[in-house]
């Protein structure tokens, strides 16, 4: 019997094949564009009313004087967005537009590889290799924060595009590693495995401190985090990389580095806060699939909370000092909590759990 | 005794101890101040700094002090103020010459206050004025010898800054010192020129712009009296009683008796108000305007209807 | 144990050896010598412990035809010579000013003799990079610390008269 | 232009071959870690080869308009050399003169200037430290420094009536006198302040962050700081046991106790801890004076010569009987505005918040100077820039730079 084609059939298609399918639901809203800018919204006004905090001052005050400022940072959205765009003679035109736009959806792509339920109805790809995928997407956009230096045209953004390059040779390795001694120590790269592995209460962070604190100093390299905002030091190199944008193209490439730091706070948060771990995920959309990415990014505004607040209390490092502290400090710390990892599997700390069942 | 030098060095730390307890250290230290900021912030239009007499800002004339001996303007370091030739009038030897001021021009080093030898220059505790124009910040004779109208003490809270042990500053309430002229001691003619409500103790705070050089001679005698006892007078605006008792009443009737042709000698601010009335600029306009009607009723009247 | 000022003259006689004459000022001791001797004078002092210039001063003499340069000197690091400062004065025709550069001698002098360069037109020979330190190239070349560079200044009374003033308000 | 190697020359394009291959950065008036100069940096990869400051962009030639000027009216145009030091900077100018007039002001007008001298090192000394704080990104000291500065400008507009620019001293003596409580202020703020330089150490100076970014950096050795002449903490770091108040003791400083700070590793890190120990000290010197001057009793603090032919209502004026004119006011003489200085030459030198600053006063016996040659403590520091910072990474720049507490306007005059 044909169905009929009725406006409640289209409507119902609509949502579930375009704004509920997963790739599209996780890429655009709950961890994805709208979920990134509400917290980047939040993480600019607590960063600011955290340094004021510490530094004798108020912050964002005299907009709204009741919410402590809050709509400042929504007045600061609109300035960007309709500020004039100026475009310099000597820049490369087609890859300076070009950059900031693929650096923002490339700081993105790790989402789809981020499960946010053990309900499989609400996967956006198959989890087998999940915690490779979204590792491997992440290294993906300081490439297009050098192309933006190279455009640009600009003795400064050139140097603040060679210090990115060379920090990004620091903290690659480190991120990867840390990410990685989880799967050795669950022997799975399953993400959902191993969010279920610790939803037992013993989380991975508690069980492999060096790996979270490693993880943690590498998110604080990729996206300029204090001690290490080194690309665009302004009392060095005016803006780095962004110095000849202006507007909403600069409101564009913030917003690709809060992202980047967004995308790894919620990896963060899975691998080693046990992601949704006290709440079982049930059927259903609300149950199953809303309440346990509220969860997720609950954890991950916490760790972004904790990088924010760094910025009252840390200078800047030079770039060969950056680099210095990756290679001495951080990668043997890596390497170390990989070796943790491998012991905690030798002794089956996770399977002895009986949740996993031992591959092969 | 004197000085003696003395060799230090740097404090040096093992690198473990470098590395953990200065980290530490440094975000404890920053978690303290983020739990229990100390700040003293002023909230600047919702609040403003109530300074005491001592502090050199607006600059202001006593015109019948003046005897225009021109070292003030001799000892301006930046020309701000300078002296002007009034118009020479019939029985007169001399032309008789008074200071004007250019506060684009004027740094408050205070020179010209300290070396007035009749005190008829003194500071005005406030210094925060705006104004339109920078053609307004040139000052007329007349103008010069109103205090500035000090629109932040309308409807900022008055706050004074103590020093203290742990906080360094503290934000301190000043208090309102009632400088309610007691009507006793009053010369009978004169009522409280300034209106009753929120009784400020500066007259420049009087809402409506006082009318010319009568009004501050009228003006300050009301504040006098009150606290002529007090050791750190707080009213910057007083009048010395010993050297003029009688200037005040003598003043008044002069600008109520003589309201026509021009008044004596010693009053020609008055006479030269019709010339520079007309060319005023209109903002200005409006202020001449209201004085020149009211001038010829008795100045209780005047500040009467100056009060609304 | 201080040495007086007296003492301290007589060491600079020992030091640069026949008639210099040491004229004791207010704050500083002051010593004469004309031009081709001056690089000499000054690696003397050296060697008598002055190790710095505290600074390089022109006035010009118009009167004179004449613009003089003096070299205050110190220094750091004996405490007896700290306490007092010797200018060793130069005198120098007006119109083509010729001194040979200390900055040979003492590192401290270059800066100060590229200014005085460019305030006075004092050519220094010898001096590493001779430019205009603080002025533009066309303001240095009018030598404007000269006494022929004049600059207006106003007086103490207004030009206009009251009805002008109250109502332009013109601050001439 | 040479189109040589392919150099794409646009319009408005300046295109020239350097000799050698190296990168020529402008880091320009206009950069948010230059201040009012330009540094032109040949930089070889990240490693500074040749580093030529271009100041002058603060210039007001102040040399010249101190000719046009009396006597009287230099000192407010010599305090606009660095008005957070007004004191410092105008002290010499004054006892330059006062030699020449040969006047010695009294024992209290020496020791209300030494007062006033310390509260301004500190408060000059806080700025250095806050702009060394934005150069190395700690915005935290940034905004402490400054927000501790504002007891010390504070206290100096309760003890003169200005927050920055007082012109206190006068030939002859000051303008002011001490207010009555003012001695029970100071006490408060240096405790205050004592207690908070431990925290500066604790979040800065051994902020294994910041401590890594100074320590090694833009070393100095003893030789060739005195070769480059440098002056103040910049030679006191280097372990050059020189002082101006150690050398020639002047106002009330051989009368006060303290100590002078000199640290030998001549690194950044020295520079930064000399000046917190200076801070410390002038905080002692502060409360030794405050005490002496509660102690004596308020007689005259203007040179007799001076005093004596004031009419009575100046005694009014200082007593506060005109209660519009706030108490302890000393009435200028009208002599003062059209002084004669007899003809001479004299020097004078003070030990400044960025070093020695000498004064070269000439007059003809005109009732406007011959000639005032000034040199700040920071323009000998300027050479340092061009002969110590070749060879560290163009990230040092800031590092050296704020070690160095750099002032354009006190360098340009």
């Amino acid at each position: 019997m044909v169905e009929m084609v009725t406006a409640y059939v289209i409507w119902h298609d609509f949502l579930r094949y375009l704004i509920f399918y997963p790739p599209v639901y996780q890429f655009i809203i709950i961890p994805g564009l709208i979920a990134a800018l509400v917290v980047a919204i939040f993480i600019i006004w607590f960063e600011r009313k955290a340094a004021a905090r510490v530094q004798m001052r108020y912050g964002p005050y005299e907009i709204s004087p009741r919410t402590g400022g809050a709509t400042q940072l929504i007045a600061d959205l609109i300035r960007y967005s309709f500020q004039e765009i100026i475009v310099p003679r000597t820049v490369d035109a087609a890859i300076y537009f070009a950059a900031p736009v693929a650096a923002v959806i490339l700081s993105l792509m790790p989402l789809n590889a981020i499960p946010l339920t053990s309900n499989p109805a609400f996967w956006p790809i198959p989890m087998d290799y999940s915690l490779l995928v979204a590792v491997a997407l992440t290294t993906l956009s300081p490439i297009f924060v050098i192309v933006m230096a190279w455009a640009s045209n600009n003795k400064f953004s050139l140097i603040g595009g060679v210090r990115e390059s060379f920090i990004v040779t620091a903290y690659e390795l480190v991120a990867v590693l840390s990410m990685l001694s989880v799967a050795a120590s669950m022997s799975t790269f399953n993400l959902v495995d191993i969010v279920e592995a610790q939803s037992g209460g013993l989380w991975y962070g508690l069980l492999n401190p060096p790996a979270f604190l490693a993880a943690f100093i590498a998110t604080l390299m990729t996206t300029s985090g204090f001690p290490f905002e080194i690309p665009d030091a302004e009392s060095e190199i005016v803006a780095g990389p962004y110095t000849e944008y202006s507007g909403l193209m600069y409101g564009l490439d913030m917003g690709a580095a809060y992202i980047k730091r967004w995308v790894f706070s919620v990896l963060m948060a899975l691998v080693f806060l046990g992601g949704w771990a006290p709440y079982v995920p049930g059927t259903g959309f609300v149950l199953g699939y809303l309440v346990p990415s509220l969860i997720v990014s609950a954890k991950a505004l916490v760790i972004m909370a904790v990088m924010s607040f760094l910025r009252a209390v840390y200078g800047r490092y030079r770039i060969d000092q950056a680099l210095g502290v990756a290679w001495e400090i951080l990668i043997p710390l890596a390497m170390a909590a990989f070796g943790v990892g491998l012991a905690e599997a030798y002794f089956h700390v996770y399977a002895h759990l009986g949740v996993m069942a031992v591959a092969g | 005794m004197p000085a003696r030098p003395e060799i230090r060095e740097v404090p040096k730390r093992g690198i473990l101890g470098r590395v953990v307890a200065g980290n530490l250290e440094a975000l404890l230290l920053g978690v303290k101040y983020f739990l229990d900021p100390n700040r003293f912030t002023l909230m600047y239009p919702h609040e403003y700094i109530k300074l005491d007499t001592g502090y050199r800002g607006f600059i202001v004339l006593i015109y019948d002090k003046c005897i225009g001996c021109g070292s003030c303007a001799r000892i301006c370091p930046t020309r701000a103020m300078r002296m002007i030739f009034l118009p020479q009038k019939e029985g007169e030897r001399a032309r008789k010459k008074y200071p004007v001021i250019n506060y684009n021009r004027c740094v408050f080093c205070g020179y010209c206050v300290d070396i007035c030898p009749t005190e008829a220059l003194y500071h005005v505790p406030y210094h925060d004025i705006v104004y339109h124009s920078m053609q307004e910040l040139v000052l007329t004779l007349d103008e010069f010898q109103r205090e500035p109208d000090y629109a932040t003490a309308r409807e900022g809270i008055p706050v004074r800054y103590v020093f203290d042990e742990r906080r360094g500053l503290v934000k301190v309430k000043a208090e309102e010192k009632q400088a309610q002229p007691a009507p006793a001691q009053q010369p009978q003619k004169q009522a409280p020129s300034t209106p009753a409500p929120a009784q400020q103790a500066k007259p420049a705070a009087a809402p409506a712009p006082a009318p010319s050089q009568a009004q501050p001679q009228a003006q300050k005698p009301a504040e006098q009296q009150a606290p002529a006892q007090s050791t750190a007078p707080s009213q910057p605006a007083q009048q010395p009683a010993p050297s003029q008792p009688q200037a005040q009443p003598t003043a008044a009737q002069r600008t109520t008796s003589q309201p026509t042709q021009p008044a004596a000698a010693e009053q020609p601010a008055e006479q030269p108000k019709p010339a520079e009335q007309a060319q005023k600029p209109e903002r200005a306009q409006g202020k001449a305007q209201h004085t020149e009607d009211t001038g010829t009723q008795d100045t209780q009247s005047k500040s009467q209807e100056g009060g609304s | 144990m201080s040495t007086s000022a007296q003492g301290i003259v007589d060491r600079l006689k020992s030091a640069l050896g026949e008639g210099i004459s040491v004229e004791q000022l207010k704050g500083y001791l002051e010593l004469q010598v004309d031009p081709g001797r001056l690089v000499d004078a000054a690696r003397r002092l050296k060697e008598a412990g002055f190790d710095h210039v505290k600074s390089v001063t022109a006035v010009d003499y118009p009167a004179k035809k004449q613009i003089k340069v003096i070299y205050h000197v110190s220094s750091m690091l004996d405490e007896e010579l700290a306490r007092y400062v010797v200018g060793l004065a130069t005198y120098v025709d007006r119109d083509d000013p010729v001194v040979p550069s200390l900055a040979g001698v003492w590192l401290s002098a270059e800066f100060q003799e590229r200014e005085v360069y460019e305030y006075f037109g004092v050519r220094f020979d010898g001096h590493p990079d001779l430019r205009p330190l603080l002025l533009t190239p066309d303001l240095a070349a009018q030598k404007i610390l000269r006494k022929d560079f004049k600059v207006v200044e106003e007086d103490d009374y207004l030009k206009l008269t009251f009805e002008e003033y109250t109502s332009t308000k013109r601050w001439v | 232009m040479a189109e040589a190697s392919g150099a794409v020359a646009l319009p408005g394009m300046e295109v020239r071959q350097l000799e050698r291959n190296l990168y020529e950065v402008y880091i320009g008036p206009a950069h948010p870690g230059s201040g009012h100069m330009r540094i032109i940096v040949r930089v070889e990869g990240d490693v500074m080869v040749e580093v030529d400051p271009d100041i002058g962009f603060v210039h007001r030639t102040m040399e010249k308009l101190s000719e046009g000027r009396d006597w009287m009216k230099n000192i407010p145009l010599f305090e606009r050399m660095a008005i957070l030091d007004a004191c410092n900077v105008t002290l010499p100018y004054v006892e330059a003169v006062e030699k020449l007039l040969d006047v010695d002001p009294p024992e209290r007008a020496k020791y209300l200037r030494t007062l006033l001298c310390e509260i301004n090192r500190v408060a000059s000394h806080l700025y250095g430290f806050g702009i060394f704080g934005v150069f190395l990104g700690h915005s935290t000291l940034y905004m402490w420094a400054f927000g501790d500065r504002e007891i010390f400008v504070e206290l100096a507009e309760k003890l003169t009536g200005a927050r920055l620019t007082h012109s206190y001293p006068m030939f002859g003596g000051v303008r002011r006198d001490m207010p009555d409580d003012f001695g029970k202020h100071v006490r408060k703020a240096t405790a205050y302040m004592r207690r908070r330089l431990d925290e500066y150490a604790k979040i800065f100076l051994n902020n294994p962050n910041i401590r890594s970014r100074l320590e090694g950096v833009g070393v100095i050795p003893k030789g060739r700081a005195v070769e480059m002449g440098l002056a103040g903490p910049n030679v006191r770091a280097s372990g050059v046991k020189y002082d101006v108040r150690l050398a020639e003791p002047y106002e009330a400083y051989d009368r006060v106790d303290f100590e002078i700070p000199v640290y030998e590793e001549g690194d950044s890190l020295a520079r930064a801890w000399q000046r917190v120990d200076e801070i410390r000290q002038s905080l002692s010197i502060m409360e030794q004076a405050v005490d002496w001057l509660e102690k004596h009793p308020r007689e005259g603090f203007i040179h007799e010569k001076f005093w004596k032919t004031a009419p009575p209502i100046y005694k009014q004026v200082y007593a506060g009987a005109v209660p519009y004119a706030g108490k302890y006011r000393v009435k200028m003489i009208p002599l003062y505005a059209s002084l004669r200085v007899p003809a001479g030459r004299s020097f004078a030198r003070v030990e400044s918040g960025r070093g020695e600053i000498t004064y070269y006063v000439e007059s003809d016996g005109k009732d406007t100077p011959y000639r005032v040659r000034v040199v700040s403590g920071s323009f000998r520091n300027v050479i340092a820039f061009k002969y110590a910072m070749p060879g560290h990474r163009l990230a040092d720049l800031p590092a050296i730079y704020g070690s160095f507490d750099y002032f354009p306007p006190e360098w340009d005059r």
